[in-house]
């Protein structure tokens, strides 16, 4: 196991606009209110617990963060004062699938995704592997299961710049030694400015983050 | 006036007639999703009232 | 740019993988080409008349069955929405999605068209023009059909939705591309067709991008 | 506009519109068919003229307006804008079809064709796939709005087509019949012919206003009951 305390990321983070804040946000899928009023601030090195039912809008809230989705009421702004959809590249959003190409290996996927978020001049350097999947980065994703796929998914959050992480139930088919290096993660990110917002179920939450249930809407 | 006996007066009739289908399946379709909708409206006003 | 490159290097890394993708399209070209004469007789004469047109229909029907997956996978396997709301703007992942369909399937056609003109005794003379007219073309069939797929995602029954509306679309490319190769069966100069062609084609590489863009964000809203 | 009192404007709005609608018509009807002379040429079949050319400029028209709500929804976001697109547009393409219908009519008397690829006959043919395109992608997605957008995005990029295919079939046309043959509508209409055209493209578009004006509020009517049966399931 990697000693965690060297820097795991290969990419510097992009200077943080922190705060990002919420006001009464809102947002409707058809007619249905997912999300009713919300107020949220997020500040550099916070991190963020989303509670609630299914259904009560946690992953509308992350995607509204991440710039895919614009509130239908109330209004989301960075410090400068720019819309989440305007700057899309400010937050890295890690939701329930994997983003990986199954017919391509480990390698190719992550060397895509590397190059993607600007690393380009070495393939997916092997030194940001926290979660240690370079053991089999020639097996192509299909043969993987859940558990390595979720590994190599989350391997991402190492080579983006994006200072918001957003990461919808991260430590879902994970086993224990994953989910340490997840809250590890988390943490070093939170050390060097960024802030994460987690949707969970169940877990207890990590000390020193701020928690948001969000209502019974849907 | 239109001359009864021209020879074209069964087209003019047929396209007269299209017009006619059309428009009128317009209207109906129109009518009928408007009814439908309202009889909705009413099923839902009803079950709400205690 | 490294955005731009690394999207046409993984999907073109992908269309090799499992390369039966591109061939499917050229022999569906092939086989479509084939049943003309099959339908219209042997005559040489006749097949000469109508072969700029199939030829032609043939290549646009066939770029048009290869759409559906182009964003349909990265749809379904949750890469699309970290790709658009990456460093890289929609426009330019809709451009190089289209330039790997291009490369995968439109140049292909180009270049199987003229040996597919020999079944249809297309002149000689024309063979040039055919290529040329396509290689002018297909680019502009595959922004058309890049901006198909990206309306037509997640909607239901993607690849005949797409066909209804894109081609309608195609008909003036289609219309120029047969045009100039029916000017040169008759032996006539086909500039000013090719011109206007290569002219559409550039309107397209202006409007498919920022329309496929807006439908993409809807897609993923 | 919240759409309660959307509905009640309808509702008070829609008598006039069809009164009106029925008037025109009827006017339209009595000039074209009884109080204007048959051609010296073409005789009575001129008449189809009278429904063939108001459907092609209705076809167009309603096609632009659906562009044109397509923007105002995609730029403000009112759901309103694309309430009316959707009620509108199946009734452009009934115009398309009725102009294609007529002009086929009117082709067999003169051409001795049930259908000929005239450049205008063609383009109309296009335009009422484009129509059928549109309606079918505005239905193709299981949440409405998801459709409403996407149709759209396609009517705006449609109509910024339209003149390249009305430009690409005249230079089609011309490439494979050099030779014009007889001109659609004759060099100029003659004034006793002017009136009944304009009644009837009058008539056509009040009747359209009324249709559209009932299809928009069944349209916005819709989707309350949709909103109260979803609220009121939750209760």
């Amino acid at each position: 196991m990697r000693n965690m305390h060297e820097n795991p990321f290969s990419a510097p983070l992009t200077s943080g606009f922190f705060p990002l804040i919420l006001r009464g946000v809102g947002y409707a899928r058809g007619e249905a209110a997912v999300l009713g009023g919300v107020d949220m601030v997020v500040e550099a090195g916070s991190l963020s617990i989303l509670r609630g039912a299914n259904g009560a809008g946690k992953t509308t809230l992350l995607r509204l963060l991440a710039g895919l989705v614009r509130p239908a009421a109330g209004a989301a702004a960075w410090a400068d004062g720019a819309r989440p959809a305007r700057v899309p590249e400010r937050a890295i959003l890690i939701g329930h699938q994997d983003a990986l190409k199954s017919a391509l290996t480990v390698a190719e996927n992550l060397d895509f995704w590397s190059g993607f978020s600007g690393l380009a001049e070495t393939p997916w350097p092997r030194g940001s592997d926290p979660f240690s999947v370079w053991a089999h980065a020639d097996v192509p994703v299909r043969a993987l299961s859940a558990g390595q796929r979720r590994r190599a998914a989350l391997t991402r959050l190492a080579f983006s710049s994006a200072p918001l992480w957003l990461l919808d139930e991260p430590t879902t088919a994970l086993d224990a030694a994953a989910r340490r290096i997840v809250w590890e993660l988390v943490a070093a990110h939170r050390r060097r400015g960024g802030a994460v917002v987690v949707a969970m179920h169940g877990e207890t939450t990590p000390e020193g983050a701020a928690e948001l249930t969000l209502g019974g809407g849907g | 006036m239109i001359d009864p006996a021209s020879p074209y007066l069964s087209y003019v009739a047929a396209a007269y007639g299209a017009c006619a289908v059309v428009l009128g399946g317009m209207t109906w379709r129109a009518w009928r999703g408007w009814r439908r909708v309202r009889d909705a409206w009413d099923r839902v006003q009803r079950r709400d009232r205690p | 740019m490294n955005a731009f490159l690394s999207v046409l290097g993984r999907d073109l890394r992908l269309a090799c993988r499992d390369g039966a993708g591109a061939w499917m399209v050229l022999g569906f070209f092939a086989v479509g080409v084939a049943v003309f004469p099959l339908g219209i007789g042997p005559e040489p004469q006749v097949l000469a008349r109508v072969a700029p047109g199939v030829l032609w229909a043939m290549a646009l029907l066939s770029a048009m069955l290869s759409f559906d997956a182009l964003f349909e996978d990265d749809f379904r396997d949750g890469s699309l929405e970290p790709m658009l709301t990456g460093a890289l703007a929609p426009e330019t992942l809709v451009l190089a999605k289209a330039l790997s369909h291009w490369l995968v399937t439109g140049l292909p056609l180009c270049l199987a068209a003229p040996l597919l003109g020999f079944l249809l005794h297309l002149p000689h003379a024309a063979m040039p023009v055919l290529f040329v007219s396509l290689l002018l073309g297909t680019p502009a069939l595959s922004l058309l059909g890049t901006l198909g797929a990206a309306l037509a995602l997640g909607a239901r029954r993607a690849t005949v939705l797409l066909a209804l509306m894109v081609l309608p679309l195609a008909a003036p490319v289609l219309i120029f591309g047969a045009g100039a190769v029916d000017l040169a069966v008759a032996g006539l100069a086909p500039g000013s067709p090719l011109l206007i062609l290569g002219g559409m084609a550039l309107a397209l590489l202006a409007v498919c991008p920022v329309a496929a863009a807006a439908a993409l964000r809807q897609a993923v809203e | 506009m919240e759409p309660a009192r959307f509905v009640a404007l309808c509702g008070r709005v829609l008598p006039f519109a069809v009164a009106l609608a029925v008037a025109m018509l009827a006017a339209g009807l009595l000039f074209s068919l009884a109080l204007s002379p048959a051609d010296y040429q073409q005789g009575e079949s001129v008449r189809i003229m009278y429904v063939h050319v108001p459907a092609a400029w209705m076809a167009l028209f309603v096609y632009a307006l659906v562009a044109v709500l397509g923007g105002v929804g995609l730029a403000f976001g009112h759901a309103l804008a694309f309430h009316a697109a959707r009620a509108a547009a199946p009734l452009g393409a009934a115009f398309a079809l009725l102009c294609l219908v007529s002009g086929s009519l009117w082709g067999k008397p003169m051409w001795g064709a049930w259908w000929v690829w005239d450049a205008r006959l063609t383009s109309m043919l296009l335009l009422f796939f484009l129509y059928l395109g549109q309606i079918a992608l505005s239905g193709a997605f299981d949440r409405q709005a998801r459709g409403d957008r996407a149709a759209a995005v396609l009517a705006l990029v449609g109509c910024v087509n339209l003149p390249v295919v009305k430009f690409s079939v005249d230079w089609w046309h011309t490439l494979h019949q050099p030779a014009s043959v007889f001109k659609f509508g004759g060099p100029s209409i003659d004034p006793s012919m002017l009136l009944p055209l304009l009644l009837m493209a009058g008539a056509f578009k009040a009747v359209f206003f009324a249709l559209w004006l009932i299809r928009t509020r069944t349209a916005v009517a819709a989707s309350r009951v949709a909103a109260a049966r979803l609220a009121g399931g939750a209760r």
